[in-house]
Order: structure tokens, then sequence, then C-alpha cells
């Protein structure tokens, strides 16, 4: 391993697949990656990309039927998630993985008090009594910056703006230290001065409490401000990981290509137009056999509808390591 | 929400009076006399004194504005005496009724225990059957539980009480001797044997509405509890580590039972206004058994009286189901 | 541009626009409030201009351009449009002024009947407006469709069965269907996928350049913004903060808030997004129905003024074009706050930076 | 259930000692069961047959009729007769000697106030006294002395025994009741509810239209009587039901008028827990023809009215081959087995009374087509027969009740048979016997061709039945609709002869007339075409003994002897 | 240009409803079974031709064919009377179908129509509203009494007797029954008034009734679907109830409600005389309700969509 330290989280092979009328939905395709520790990855992809699948998958969230998590493994602190039984990924739901959703406004429970909430875990994890947790609910609010934190225990979730909500779902999934934190989304339904505000606290947490975290995203601006690593996916696949920096200055699939110039800039110079990529999103039914991305992609050759790409190093370290891809061109030039 | 509550009171008086007038036209203008039930032996003469006796042919609005005064004015008056031993209402003409010429509103008060008795007891039995059940069958939706759950509520709907009644009886009384088929209504709980009859004489007549009421309420808290099954609150307490019971029994179901409240403090009203059919199947002689026996004898003031207290308590119970409602769910709020 | 615009009259006037949602409380349900989504609020927009119209959620973006097109009665204040005063029109005159006027909607999903096939959706505007024949009214939808790039073959299926950017795209269709002058187009891509917002903006910006639309484009995506409006106008709390053109706002924000604004937005460089200089502003937007004494954006500002908590700032001109509310730029204040000169020195740093 | 065997086995011991040792209240609890529940105990203010026969619990009249129909004594120490004096020889007066000793349920003295008290009670204007009919023809009514009361007629009275006689004319107690007189009559809940009587038994509790707990009278005149401690009247349900409970359950002792289909009958009995009883009365179910045209086109006022005749039914051939085709002994055996015989007569009984008619016991079919034939009703395309283009179409209306749906359903398909196209009406039986007279659907009213129902007479004298028939006694707009001839049959002879019946006093020559009138309306005229003459059944445990049902007055008339058996 | 002439053919969305509504096995058997119980009633009386309500007048050989348990001249036996009980369960079935269907008709009408008023017309609202408060407190025995004797006579002669009381039944019952379905249409509609697509319609200048006819009636159809199904439930068993307090059809007139009351009467010796019509009324009403449960899944866009 590069930093020396084993990863925290390691994820290999993982396939999920939904049974539909329409037939099987493979959402996520082999998907393989690592989180080391204090390190905070960035996932990104459009909807339906199967960034969040993965992370369900990861621990057991996702309703069976339709979901079924066919293949891989799943390493955290030396067990594989997948193979342990239902009452075991309970105890390290919330204790060792922390989750943060997308919409602060809906997951929360509205009828329980904030600080019920928050207590919740950490009596059953942590085994702490009614007023231990309440204590340290008390110091999770105030930790996630939330004013006046022990009165604001016994308020409800919809008397909390949406940034307020927010926080508190992070001090939720906080409460008993987890080793990983996933954040799904965290900041897609909140305004951008709020936004800021949730980026700030994430970063101040990160170096206070120093887990690790993955991070999901549709928003590459998000991702360039605070991940340290970065892995693109599409159509249920990653096609590229790199750390941050070098994916943003050397982008090597097509995919992640087009995508940094689709977003305008708030800064740099004004484009004219917009570069687009054309098409759809694939519909991911039945297995994959070709590149998700053939029909979109402007250097797409007949390998491409031939053979699914797999992952490839392109700057010597190991897949997973460096910098990789997923796809049949290369930025260097032509086929590989 | 004090102010909500006064408010909606307020508001309700008008829709109440109004509805007054309406049933008591209503009841007015249906067919049928005060004398339909008195043997023919008895000459057209004296059949027309007795109506006018009853002060059944006063002209229609004479009587509304008696009515109104009699409900409003001297029957709160009599209950003041009832409770203080005052004796305000001395000499204040009751509303009465026509047929046994006694206060309307003793005879109700005389038959609202029983009322309570089995069909509340059939209510709160059929809610406690239905809750469960309703639960069980949204968390495991089309599990052949939730499959024979809906047969049986489907059942519930689809059979006639006066067939399912007359059906138990023949079983449980006829042929194997276990109950009574004749609810006797002067049976006062002393002692555990007097406690055993009861429940025995309560056992059909029980069954047979919570069958009715378990269906209905079952199937809103199945699908109340399938909407919150899917929300992203469920998520969130399974990501906690919550273990599946306290999601689906404190968080699901926490949530799904504020409408499934609602809709049981709605139903509570038809306790009051008894089962027709199933109090004359067994003979209960509830309030239902009196309204359509005041119907039949066309008893004006009884069933004026009855069937607009039903109303008052229709409007009231939909009062305090949106208390309820607000109560229960801290989201809202009325100002 | 600017110059070209300034000789031609607005096509679109608004002043002093305000839209209420009244409170009533107590037992009489007596008046005793508003919601003040919009308070206040005066723009114009040139023929063939697209001004843009940002803010965070609730500070009424969208309740102005609703107002605009008169699908809310408006509390007070005049919104001309090609010389008709909107706000003012009966039922059937408005009815008749609707076609000069169209919507794009946010939720492509929610925007469409999802009891209609496509050639009904986009068809409805011509069968309210028009008294054509069949033929004429098809060969009008597929006119539409080849113009928004919707293969003809579509023209009967359900929106159920389109992509979020298909979607839109029809949501396009419809609004185009009367030949309007004037689009509000009210998020229409904060619903779509980063890949297909670019599509959506640039079929905009392609139908502007054919057909001499003049849009106002609200949205919450400043960088989007950036790309498309030729002014902008900043919204805070039912009001406008800053009225300016485009490079000028972008380049030098004059209002706090404004500055706030683009400043909390992600920029997708990680070099540059470590060296940036963020205001994050603490706490969260106040209540429309109860909103500060003073300026609106009074309780979060980094430069607050005793004065700020008092007087409400109007929209003025401070520099040639730019509008700003704000009591940084009145004359008296610029004389009585010491911290103005060193604050408009920063900006005028952090401009030349860029 | 252990307190029932106790009480069992105290009757059982009781039963060999001898007779004068059986006690009061010696054989516990009778349970009673009245598918009609009783909504109030005193009978002038009710008129209903369940209220007047559980107030005879409690209330007694002078006399009473025993099971034969015959009078005897019950607070009077005999029957008054011109015999002995007691009714005068101009038949004007009759005086009551009362039984000395007598004591109220609460301890005070019986007195001939009381009677007094009872009889201006009901003829108050303003009480609405259910049995004021039992007091018409009164001039007076005055007490002697404490035991005599002296009834004084306004003339010749060839019947005095109505006033106080039977239980619908009981005796109430003058100093419970002074203050409910007239117009207060109703206001006096507990003593409507709770009556002082000089009956077997008193009232413990009493709950409106359900159930009514009765006591042994502690002052009853028999030191040994009754013999039950308590009776529990219980109400409501419908006459299956409560046969049920008494035949094939055992819950109750005595189920009052269990009216249910034969073959129900024999199913319960074969439950061997009980025994129907059965006894015929007067009650006749009847067809009537509506003499009067009932057709919807004629202007409301006008309809049904003597104004215009009925089109079809005016033929008396019409009405009698309609008779004709009824069989009715496969009526009695669908809807009544046991509790109905076949009758031609509207009085089928007492006996003296009733008329030997027995033309219609047969069916007839096919002279009943021969008569329709010879009417002019020929038989048409369809099978409806039809006379100068009109069709031969009746409406046949009744109250709801299965049995009755049954015949109407049976007397159609004969009809039927014979080319009549027949219509059926059922109407809620509150609503045809209510008397409204804004309601189209009275029997009163008549607005059909046809109707059935049953009606009887009080007593055992036929004349004001009989009476109903004159012509004044239609139904019509000036009366309210109200009458009792709701055939609206007119006859000056049949009127003349009633006159002479009011007149005659000798028993004989009024049995003749009243045989005659009966003639005149049914087999003579066919103007009341008679069906069932239908007993009442009534259920008894096989444990209730002295059970001797009595249709001429309370089917509870000598509950006092009741008593348990082995 | 693309060539016009290969339009697609809309793909129909009921065919979407259809393939979900497949899915749900008791919806399936409950639509194959309520079929059948039509085809029983409606072309039964076709293949089984004996009158209902034919008595032989000839009383010795009534008798012999009275309360005839089945057998092959009588499958279903006969009643009290010697009628045919096959023949009456279908001429019986046709009038409780008919009823159910119709009664549910006029209860969804006047339920949506009041709905979608108060929900669409907001000064309405409050009216209407209390207007459904009104019907739901009113009591339902004494309103279908002066039904009954306002309008059977004027009914009856219009339509014949038994259109008549036909007509004064459906009318009864729909005319109570109408509020469960305005509340769940006007909140439907309230719903449906703040989605875009309707303000969407406001901009382009629809007028109201063009607004609801195209864009909030398709919409609150399957609600109005759902409540359509258990309407029809409701109405069959509220017709047996009329039947029982005796204020159903004329007497002589068959329906499965009145044909169970009357076996009740024999359900000792004769169980099959409740049974046949116990069993058509507790299929029609299961059958029905499975439809309307499978309905409702069919038509939820969030179930049709996984």
């Amino acid at each position: 391993m590069a930093d020396g330290a084993a990863p925290v989280l390691d994820v290999r092979g993982l396939k999920t697949v939904f049974r539909t009328r329409g037939g099987e939905v493979h959402a996520v395709n082999s998907v393989s990656f690592h989180l080391n520790p204090g390190e905070l990855l960035g996932v990104v992809g459009e909807s339906g990309s199967g960034k969040s699948v993965t992370m369900m998958s990861l621990i057991g969230l996702l309703p069976s039927p339709p979901a079924d998590v066919r293949a891989g493994s799943v390493m955290l602190g030396g067990r594989d998630l997948l193979k342990i039984s239902a009452e075991e990924l309970r105890e390290v739901r919330g204790a060792k993985v922390g989750f943060v959703f997308q919409d602060p406004m809906t997951s929360l429970n509205p009828v329980f008090t904030v600080g019920d909430q928050i207590m919740e875990p950490l009596i059953r994890h942590m085994g702490m009594t009614k007023t231990q947790a309440k204590q340290r609910a008390a110091e999770l609010l105030a930790l996630v910056g939330i004013p006046d934190a022990a009165a604001r225990l016994k308020s409800y979730p919809h008397q909390f703006s949406g940034g307020m909500r927010q926080r508190v779902m992070i001090a939720i999934a906080l409460a008993c230290d987890p080793d990983v934190l996933i954040a799904d989304e965290p900041t897609t339904a909140l305004d951008v001065t709020i936004q800021a505000q949730i980026l700030e606290l994430v970063k101040e947490l990160r170096t206070k409490l120093g887990m690790a975290i993955v991070w999901i995203t549709h928003d590459l601006g998000v991702i360039a401000g605070i991940a340290d690593r970065v892995m693109v996916m599409y159509g249920g696949q990653v096609v590229e990981q790199a750390p941050v920096k070098e994916l943003f200055s050397n982008p090597q699939h097509p995919y992640t290509r087009a995508l940094l110039k689709t977003i305008p800039s708030l800064t740099g110079a004004r484009e004219d137009r917009l570069q687009v990529i054309e098409g759809q999103p694939p519909i991911l039914i039945g297995a994959p056999s070709a590149c998700p991305f053939r029909a979109r992609c402007v250097h797409a050759f007949a390998r491409c509808e031939a053979e699914n790409p797999e992952r490839r190093a392109i700057d010597g370290r190991a897949v997973g390591q460096g910098h990789d891809v997923a796809c049949h061109w290369s930025a260097g030039g032509g086929d590989v | 929400m004090l102010t909500y509550t006064i408010r909606r009171l307020l508001l309700a008086i008008p829709t109440l009076l109004f509805i007054s007038l309406i049933i008591f036209l209503l009841v007015d203008f249906a067919p049928g006399s005060p004398m339909s039930q008195i043997p023919l032996t008895i000459p057209t003469e004296v059949r027309l004194k007795m109506i006018e006796a009853l002060g059944a042919n006063e002209p229609v609005y004479v009587r509304y504005l008696l009515w109104l005064k009699q409900f409003f004015w001297v029957e709160p008056l009599v209950m003041l005496d009832g409770i203080f031993g005052t004796n305000w209402s001395e000499g204040m003409q009751r509303i009465v009724s026509w047929q046994s010429r006694s206060p309307v509103m003793d005879i109700i008060w005389q038959r609202l225990p029983q009322t309570l008795t089995v069909v509340g007891s059939a209510y709160v039995v059929g809610v406690l059957i239905a809750l469960p059940i309703g639960i069980y069958s949204a968390y495991r939706q089309y599990s052949w539980f939730d499959q024979v759950g809906t047969f049986f509520a489907m059942i519930g709907f689809s059979v006639p009480t006066f067939f399912t009644g007359v059906v138990l009886i023949l079983v449980f009384s006829v042929n194997l001797g276990w109950f009574p088929s004749i609810y006797d209504t002067s049976l006062r709980v002393r002692d555990w044997d007097t406690f055993l009859l009861q429940v025995k004489q309560m056992a059909m007549p029980v069954a047979v509405l919570a069958l009715y009421n378990a269906a209905q309420i079952s199937r809103y808290m199945r699908s109340s509890m399938l909407e919150n099954l899917g929300q992203d609150y469920v998520r969130t307490a399974r990501a906690k580590g919550m273990p599946e019971r306290v999601v689906v029994l404190k968080h699901v179901l926490r949530n799904s039972l504020i409408p499934v409240v609602t809709v049981i403090a709605l139903g509570i009203p038809s306790i009051f206004g008894g089962a027709i059919i199933t109090e004359q199947v067994f003979k209960v002689n509830g309030l239902g058994a009196l309204l359509i026996n005041a119907i039949q004898g066309s008893d004006l003031p009884m069933v004026q009286t009855l069937t607009f207290i039903f109303a008052v308590l229709i409007v009231l119970f939909n009062l305090i189901a949106d208390i309820l409602y607000g109560l229960l769910d801290p989201r809202i709020r009325y100002d | 541009m600017l110059d070209a615009a300034k000789s031609q009259a607005p096509l679109v006037q608004v002043r002093g626009l305000k839209m209420y949602f009244p409170i009533y409380t107590g037992l009489m349900r007596r008046h005793t409030g508003d919601v003040k989504a919009v308070d206040g609020v005066s723009f114009d927009i040139m023929p063939g201009e697209t001004l843009g119209l940002v803010g965070e959620s609730g500070c009424g973006k969208s309740t102005v351009g609703r107002a605009l097109l008169r699908l809310y009665e408006i509390t007070d204040g005049s919104v001309v449009i090609n010389g008709t005063d909107v706000a003012s029109l009966g039922p059937e005159d408005l009815r008749k002024a609707r076609p000069q006027m169209q919507m794009v909607f946010q939720d492509p999903q929610a925007s469409l009947n999802p009891r209609m096939t496509l050639a009904d959706i986009i068809g409805e505007p011509l069968n309210e407006h028009t008294d054509w024949n069949a033929d004429r009214k098809l060969a009008r939808i597929y006119e539409l469709m080849d113009a928004v790039g919707l293969n003809r073959r579509f023209a009967n299926r359900f929106p159920h069965e389109f992509s979020g950017g298909q979607r839109q795209r029809i949501g396009i269709a419809r609004a185009l269907a009367l030949n309007p002058r004037f689009i509000v187009c009210d998020e229409p891509i904060a619903a779509l996928d980063v890949s297909i917002q670019a599509q959506v903006v640039n079929l905009l910006e392609d139908l502007q350049e054919k057909l001499g639309l003049t849009y106002l484009f609200i949205s919450h995506d400043l960088s989007m913004v950036r790309h498309i409006a030729d002014r902008v106008a900043v919204m805070y709390l039912g009001r406008i903060a800053e009225l300016s053109p485009r490079d000028a706002l972008y380049a030098r924000p004059l209002h706090p808030y404004a500055e706030a604004l683009l400043s909390a937005v992600p920029e997708p460089d990680p070099s540059r997004a470590q060296t940036r200089n963020r205001i994050v502003l603490q706490g969260d937007v106040p209540s429309p129905a109860n909103p500060p004494k003073g300026c609106n954006f009074c309780t979060r500002c980094p430069k607050v003024m005793d004065l700020c908590r008092s007087v409400k700032p109007d929209l003025v001109e401070v520099e040639p074009g730019r509008m700003v509310a704000c009591h940084l730029y009145s004359s008296d204040s610029m004389t009585a706050g010491s911290t103005g000169a060193t604050e408009a020195k920063e900006r005028s740093q952090q401009g030349e930076s860029l | 259930m252990k307190l029932k065997t106790a009480l069992l086995g105290a009757a059982a011991c009781l039963a060999f000692a001898p007779a004068a040792f059986a006690e009061r209240g010696s054989d516990g609890n009778v349970k009673i069961l009245y598918s009609q529940a009783v909504s109030i105990m005193n009978a002038y203010l009710s008129g209903g047959t369940k209220d007047i026969e559980v107030g005879s619990l409690v209330l007694e009249p002078l006399a009473g009729y025993d099971s034969k129909g015959e009078i005897f004594p019950r607070l009077a120490a005999e029957i008054p007769t011109l015999a002995n004096g007691g009714v005068s020889a101009d038949q004007t007066s009759i005086t009551w000697k009362l039984q000395p000793g007598i004591l109220w349920a609460d301890g005070t003295p019986f007195t001939s106030a009381d009677v007094v008290f009872s009889y201006e009670y009901c003829t108050h204007p303003e009480g609405g006294c259910a049995q004021g009919a039992k007091y018409e023809g009164i001039a007076s009514v005055e007490a002697l002395d404490d035991l005599t009361v002296k009834v004084t007629f306004t003339g010749p009275k060839p019947n005095p025994y109505t006033a106080f006689v039977g239980a619908t004319s009981p005796i109430i107690q003058k100093a419970q009741f002074e203050a409910c007189i007239g117009a207060a009559a109703p206001t006096c809940t507990e003593a409507n509810f709770a009556p002082i009587g000089t009956g077997p038994f008193r009232v413990t509790d009493f709950k409106v239209n359900d159930t009514v707990e009765l006591e042994a009278n502690p002052n009853y005149r028999h030191a040994d009587k009754p013999k039950f401690a308590t009776v529990s009247v219980k109400g409501g349900g419908d006459a299956a039901g409560a046969a049920r409970a008494v035949m094939e359950t055992g819950e109750f002792d005595y189920a009052w008028n269990t009216q249910i289909n034969p073959e129900l009958q024999a199913q319960m009995n074969a439950g061997g827990k009980g025994k129907f009883v059965s006894g015929f009365g007067t009650l006749v179910e009847r067809i009537e023809m509506n003499m009067t045209d009932p057709s919807p086109s004629l202007p409301e006022g006008e309809r049904s009215t003597t104004k215009h005749p009925h089109p079809i039914l005016s033929d008396i051939r019409v009405r009698k081959a309609l008779s004709m085709a009824i069989d009715r002994g496969l009526l009695v055996e669908v809807g009544y087995g046991e509790a109905g015989r076949v009758t031609c007569n509207l009085v089928p009984a007492p006996e003296a009374w009733a008329s030997d008619n027995t033309d219609c016991v047969n069916q007839d079919m096919e002279g009943a087509k021969a008569l329709l034939d010879e009417a002019g009703w020929t038989v048409g395309a369809n099978g409806i027969r039809e006379k100068d283009g009109v069709p031969l179409k009746l409406l046949y209306q009744t109250s709801v009740n299965p049995v009755r749906q049954d015949f109407q359903a049976l007397v159609k398909s004969w009809w039927n048979e014979l080319g009549v196209d027949v219509e059926l009406k059922a109407v809620d039986a509150g609503v045809f016997f209510g008397g409204d007279p804004g309601s189209p659907d009275t029997f009163q009213k008549f607005y059909a061709d046809v109707e059935m129902y049953a009606n009887n007479f009080d007593g055992t004298d036929p004349e004001a039945y009989l009476s109903n028939y004159l012509c004044d006694k239609a139904p019509r707009p000036e009366t309210q609709w109200q009458g009792e001839n709701v055939n609206r049959f007119c006859d000056p002879a049949y009127d003349e002869l009633v006159r002479t019946f009011a007149a005659s006093t000798d028993p004989t020559e009024r049995q003749g007339i009243a045989k005659k009138l009966n003639d005149m309306l049914t087999k003579d005229s066919y103007t009341i075409v008679p069906l069932v003459h239908r007993g009442r059944l009534s259920a008894h445990s096989n444990s209730l003994g002295g059970v001797d049902l009595n249709v001429w007055d309370t089917e509870l008339w000598n509950v006092e002897d009741w008593h348990r058996v082995q | 240009m693309t060539d016009t002439s290969v339009i697609e053919k809309p793909r129909n969305q009921w065919a979407d409803v259809w393939a979900q509504f497949k899915t749900h096995k008791g919806a399936v058997i409950g639509l194959a079974v309520f079929i059948g119980l039509v085809f029983f009633v409606s072309l039964g009386p076709f293949i089984w031709t004996k009158d209902p309500t034919y008595i032989n007048p000839n009383a010795a050989e009534m008798i012999k064919t009275r309360n005839k348990p089945p057998s092959w001249e009588f499958p279903l036996g006969t009643d009290q009377l010697g009628r045919d009980m096959l023949a009456r369960m279908m001429k019986g079935g046709q009038v409780s179908i008919a009823v159910g269907m119709v009664a549910m008709s006029i209860s969804i009408l006047l339920g949506t129509l009041v709905g979608v008023m108060a929900g669409y017309f907001k000064r309405l609202d409050g009216p209407l509203m209390r207007l459904t408060d009104l019907f739901l407190a009113l009591p339902l025995l004494p309103l279908l009494l002066v039904m009954v004797m306002l309008f059977r006579d004027p009914l009856a002669r219009a339509m014949g007797p038994e259109g008549g009381t036909f007509l004064l039944i459906v009318f009864a019952i729909g005319v109570t029954s109408w509020m469960q379905a305005a509340r769940i249409v006007r909140g439907e509609v309230l719903a449906l008034k703040e989605r875009e697509f309707v303000l969407a319609a406001r901009s382009i200048g629809t007028p109201p009734r063009r607004m609801i006819l195209r864009h909030i009636l398709p919409n609150v159809v399957s609600p109005i679907m759902v409540s359509a199904t258990l309407g029809i439930a409701s109405a069959i068993i509220t017709e047996s109830a009329l039947s029982f307090l005796g204020l159903g059809f004329p007497p002589d007139f068959p329906t499965w409600g009145r044909l169970l009351f009357d076996g009740v009467d024999y359900i000792q010796q004769y169980p099959e005389r409740v049974m046949w019509p116990g069993i058509a009324i507790s299929l029609t009403v299961l059958s029905v309700n499975y439809i309307g449960d499978g309905l409702r899944d069919a038509l939820d866009p969030r179930i049709r969509g996984r």
C-alpha cells in the first residue's frame, strides 16, 4: 500500500443486481476500491451510475428483493461484510460505518426529537445509559456546530433548517466514532452558502477526528475542494480512479474528460458554447458485455462494442493505487 | 392549538344547527306515524286524540323550535340539576319520547352502557386485532401471512353481519350451547361467575362486529405502514444499526400510527351509533336498536335527538381527530 | 451589447412587484401578517436579452417568475410586457396576452401531464389559441419537435417513456409553440444530470439566437447563469440585492451577499479551490414572514453596520449599469463608515487577481 | 348456573309437599321473551299489545276473560249480570262490587275511588288515552261506597263489559297517578314505568324497550301466589330468534307470539326443550278489494274515493273469481302450519258468532276462469285477460313480512293462471299501518287494487268491528283518510242492519245479525276475501307449567299460576 | 426531415397498468371470478330458461316441488314456494350486480364532481366540504324512507315498478355514499393543483373547464378507480342490508340480498338456501375488492415503476 497503512475498507468485485419486470438491472458491476485511513475518497457520477447503490450494498442497506448483492468481498476490520450474519452487520452499521444521506428533510424521523435520534446508536452500540447518551448527544451537536446544543436536543427535525438537519445527520453518523463515514450526496439538497458551511464543517471534523470518508457527489466542484482521491463511476462501473489533482489535470477516460468540459466555470474564460456529452445514460438491463459509455463516446471504436474494458493503471502503480482507467482508447494515442 | 380548537368549535355551532334543522325536516317528512304500532282495534278518534296529546299535530316549525329549546336549554339544565342537586329545570317540559312517554335523554343514558360494552369492546378488540395484523402484513408484504390477512379482511368486508350473526348463533348457541343467543342487559357483573356470564354473552356480538372493524382498520394500518416503510428515515434507522424490531416497531410504527389513530378516532362516533343489525340479531338493545325502533315507530323526538347526538359526535370526533393529528405529528401545529 | 440594448425600449418592465401571501391567525382568522415572498422588485429586460435571476431557495426568485406571467395574483406593482400591463389585465385579455409570454419549468417530470402524449402536450397551446385544423397543428408540432431535437417518431409517446433531458425539451417545445417573445426559465436545469444540463442550456441559447427570444433565467447555479445571462440579478429574501451586467458581477460583486454567494460556489479545480478565499456565511436565511427590520441581509452580513439594522437600503445605481441595495454604497454611509474604503480596496484586489 | 340448579332442587322438593304448603315465590325466576320490547307499563298510554300484556302482570282490571273467552272476576267480587241485578234491567247501568280486603302493592287499600279515577284518567280530553274506546258511551262512573262502583251508560248497552274489563282497561292507583292526569300524563315517567298495582308482580327495574324486572307482589290477594319470585321480561329481536331461545337453546321459559314458518316450527319442536301453544281468536288474514278507482291518473283527492268506482273490481264476478282461484289450504300450509286455519269469514270466532260459510275452502280455478269469461274478460294475446282494450291488471299491496310476501307470490301465481296481471308491492309496516295522511302508502288510503293484512276485534262481541263497514266510515280526504272501511264498501242494507244490531239486546238475535253482516261482506259481495284464520302461537319451555294460552285477553292472564315443573 | 410515416403507436399506459395488474395474483383471480359471475347472471338465463318467479299454480304439484335439495331438475334446489333457485340466483345477481355498478357510478360521479369543485375552486371548498360533513352526519335510514316515499310512485309510473325501484335504490345508495370519494378526490386535486403541469397549462391560458377535464380528471383516475371498486362492493352489501330492513325491491323481485335475507329463516333446515346467495355476495365483493387492490398497485406509478 502506497501510504504504508492497511486500508480500513477494501471492496473487491462487488456486483449488485436489481430484479425488475423488465429484466435484471446490473446496477453495480464488478466495482473494486479501497479506502485508506484518514482519507477522503470522492465518488463522482451521474444519477444511475451506481455510486449510491455501491455504498448501500456494502452494509446491506438495500431492500432485498429487489436488490441482490451477487459477488465480491467487502473487508472492514478484518471481516467480510458480505459474509457475516444480518445481526453482526447491524453491529457494524452505525458503529463502524456512519452514513449521511442526501435529503436531510426526509432522512430524519419526523416524530422523534433530534436528541432521541442521536442517542439511539449511542445506547445500542456504546452501551451508554440514557443520561450518558444525552450528554454525549449534546456534545455531538455542539461538535457539528449547532449553538445551544443541550437545549436543542428536545427539538424536532422540522424545527431545524435544512443545513442544521444535515448537521444533525452528521452528528448521528459520527456518534459512535466510526472508522468510515459514507456521505451520500450530503450537500446536493442544500443551498450553496449552506453547502459551504457543511464543507467547512467536514474539513474541520476530519482534522479533528481523523476518520476515513467516502464522499459521493455529482458535483465536481465539491470534489475538487474536499477530496484526496477521486473515483469516477459510469454505468455501474468505475471508469477512472486517481488522486484528485491528477484527475483534474490529467483526465484519461473520455467520460471524465467530457464531464470536466461540460461544466461552465465560475472564474475562467467564458465559452460561447458549452461542451456537450450527446446522448443519454445507458440502461443497465442484462449482463454488461460492452463499454457502457460507447454510445456517447467520441472515441468509440469496434472493440468498445465487443468488450467491456478492464481497469488498467496508467502511471505504473497497481490498479487502485495510483491513476487507473477502464478504457480501450488511450489519451496518448489510439487503441491500447 | 387552543385558538384553533375554539375556532373549530365555534364554526361547528352553525353547522350543527343547520344539520339539526335538516334532520328534523327529514324525519318529519318521512312517512309513518307514531300510531303505526297501535293495534288496528283502536278506533280512529282515539288515535287522533293520542296524536294530539303527543303534540304531533303541531306545525313543524313549532315542534322544531320547541325541540331546540328543550335540547339546548332544558336538557342541560336537567343535567346540571342532576349533578348539583339544584332544581332549575323544575316544571320544564323535557324532550319526551312518543313511544314510551319518558324523557328521551334518560333512555339514551340507560342504553349507553350496553352499547358501549358491546359495540365499544368490539371496536377495541377489532383495533387490537387489526394493528398487529396490519403491521405484520405490511412488513412482510405479499407473504402468505399478508395474503391470508388480506383474505380475512376481505371476508370481513364482504359478509353481511346479519348472516354471520345467525351462523354464529346456530353454531355456538344451538349446536354447541357455549354462548347465549340473547344478550341479557340486566346482568350485573358482581363476581367471577357473573363476569364469565358477561364475557360469554358478549362473545358472539363482539366477534361479529370486531371482524368487520378489524378488517377495515387492518387495511388502513397496512397501507400506512407500507407508505412509511419506504421512507428515507427508515434507511437512516437501519444505517444506525438499529435492530429490525426497533426500526419497525418504533420508527415506522410511530409514524404509521398517526393517520391510523385519526381513522380510529373518526370511527368512534359509530360506536355510539350502535350496530343496528347486530344489535337486532343478538337482542342487545343498545342505541342502534333504540334508533331503529324509534324510526319504525316514527318516534320523532327520539329519532331527532339520537341522530342529532350522532351528528354532534361526528363533528366532535372530526375535530378530535384533527387535534390528535396535531398532537401526534410534531410537524403539524395549528396556530 | 449593452449599448445596443439601451437604445431600445425594454420588453419587460417590472416596477415595485410585491407578492405577499397573507397569514390569518386567531379566532376570527384576522389578517395578522404576510409572507413577503417578493417585496418590491423592479427591473427591466431588453428584447433579446437574458436576465439571470439567482438566489438561494426561498429567496422569492421563482415567485417573481410566476408573478410575471400572472400565475399568481400579485399584491402590488406593475409588470409591463411588450407594452401591456399584465398585472391588471382582465381574464379574457390575459388569455389573449398569454401567447407572447411562456414558461419553462423546473421539474420536467412534474411539468408534463403524465396522461397526455407528447403531441398532445406540445399541441395544447395551439388548441387553446389557434383554430387551426389537425394537419396544420400536426405540422407545427413536428416543426417544434425538430426545433428542440426530438425525434418525430416519439410524437405518440407518454412523458414517462422519456429521459429527464428529453422531457425538458418537450417543455421547451411547448413553451415555443405560440411564438412567444418572452420566456421565463424557472430553474430549467436544476433537476437534470450534469451531462444533460449542457445540452439543454445550449438548446436554449440556440433558440434564443434563432428566434430572438428574451429570457428571464432563474437559477441557483451561478456558473450556469454566468454562461447564459447577459445581466444578473441577485435576490435575497424577496428583494434584489444587486443587479449588474454579468462580467462585472462575477469579476467584482458589490453587494456583500453577492460576494459571499459567489465565493461559496465550489470550484471544479483542486489547485484553485484550495487557494480560494471563501466567505462562509453564518446562520440561516430569516423567515420571509418576519424579515429583519432594516436590510434583509443584516443578520448574516459580515460587513453589517448599525444603519443596516434600522433602514432598508434602496436599489440604486452606484456605477454605470450596476444597481446595488446596500448602505455601503449610499453616499452618506460611504463617508461615515471607515470600513467602506478598505472593503472596496479588497474587492478590487480580488477582482484583479482573477 | 348453580343458583338455578339449587332452585330446581327446591322446586323438586316442593312438588312432593302438599299444595297448601306451596309458598309464594318458591319457584324462583321465570324468563319471558317478547319479540317486541315493552316501552311502557301503563296500558292507557300505549295500546301496544306487548305493553298491555306485560302491564297486566302489575295492573288488573275488575274482570277478565279466560282462555275460553268467558268473563271472570278479578278485582270484582263477582260478575254483575242481569240475573244477579248487577246490570240494570234496561241495560243502562252496571254496578260492580269489589272484593274486600284487596291491597295495592304498597300496602294501601284498594277502593272504588281508584276505579273512578281510572275512568277519569282515561277520559280526560288532554290525556291522549289509548283505551278511550273502552269507556265510550259511559255517562258517569260513581263510587257508591268504598267497594261499589256504578257505571251509567248514555243508553242501553247490550254488552256492558267494556269498561274495567280485560287487560286493556286496568285499574290504576289514584294516589300514584293523581298528579298525572290529562296533559301531565306523559311527565309521570316513574309511575308509567313502575305503576303500583294489585297484580301478582311489581316492577323492580324497567328499561325502556328492553327489559322489565319484576318480583312477587307481597300484598297479592292470594297468599300462595304467584309461584315465581321474580319475572324477567326481555324484549327485542325477531320471532324466529325468540322461538329459538325457548325451543332450542332453552334460555327462556316463555316466548310471546313466535309466528314462524311451519317448517321452522317443526324443526324447533325437534329441539325438545319446549313446546308451542296455539289459540285461535278473531284474527283474520284477508284480501281487501278496493271498490273505488286508485288510478294515479286521477287528481289527488279523488284517487280511491267513491267518486270513481273501480273499473275492474266493481264487478262482483271478478271479485268472486279472484277469491275462487285461491287455494287457502296451501296458504295455511306454507305460511302458518299449526297456527292457521282456512276461513271464509271475517268473524271466525267465537263459535256462536261465526257464520258457517265454507264455500271458499276449495280452489276452483276452472270456475273462476268461466266466471271471468262470463264477465267479458277474455284472454288476450299475451295470456292477460282484457275487456274493451283494458288489460286485467291489479296492484296488490301489503306490509313487509316474509309470510305475506310468500302469500303475495302464491296468489299472484294463481291469478296469473287466471289471466290476471298482478303487480306486487310491499310497504314498510310502520308506513302501511301508520295512518299518516301525507303518505300514499297507508292501508287506509289504499292506492292499490287489492291489499292484504290481518285484523281482529277486542273481546268477544263483534258489533264495533262490523260497524266499521258503514258507508261513512270510508277513509277519504275529508276524514284525513282515517276510517276502517278501507274497501269503501257501501250498502244501505248493511248500514240498516248495523243499526238493528246496535239496538238489539237479545244475544241470539245479535249473533244472527252478526253472521248476516259477515256474509254480506264476504260471500255475498266478495268485498273482503278472508284467507286464513290466524291463531296466536307462543312457545314455552317444558319446565314451565300452568301455561294456558288465552287469545281473548292477555296471554299472561294466569301468570300467578305459572310454575316450575320437572 | 424524418419520415413521419413511421410514427410509433402510443404505448398505452393502460398496457403498463395491465402488465402490473397481471402480476397481482389475487387481482387476476378476482377479475376472472367477477367476469365469471357477470357471465353467469347475464348469459345464464339464456341457457337456463326457467322463470325465477314461476310457482306451479297447481297446489298439489307445487307442494311437491317445495324446498327441494339440489337435483338435475333444480341444480340449486327450490325455495319454500317451489321456485327454482338457480334461476332466482341469476335474476337476483343481475339486479345485485347492476345495483352495485350503477350505485357506484352515481356515488363516484357525485363524489368526483364535489371533490373536483371543492379542490379546484377555493371559494367552493368551504361550502362543499360542509355539505360533505352534513351528509356524513345525516342519518341514512330516515333519508332513505323519505326518498322512497317521495319518489317511488312517480318513478314507478315513469319506469315501471321494477325500473322505478331500481332507480330509487341505486340513487339512494349513491346519494348517501359519495362523501368518501369526494374527500379523496378533493385531496388529490389540491395536490395536483400544485403540480407544475397545471401551472404550465395555466401559463398557456387554459380555462378552468378544460383544465379540469384535460389535466385534473385524468390524473385523479386512479383513486377514483380504487374507490369505485370498493363502491361496488359496499353498494351490494348496502342493498342486502336494505332488504334486511324491508326497504329494498318489490318482494317478488329477487336480489341476492333478499334471497339471503329470506333464506336466513330456513338456515337450519336448508342451509344451502343461504349458502348460494351468501357465497355469491361474498364472491362478488371479494373479487371486486381484490380487483381494487390490484388496481391500486397497478395505478401507483411508484409501484409500477419497479
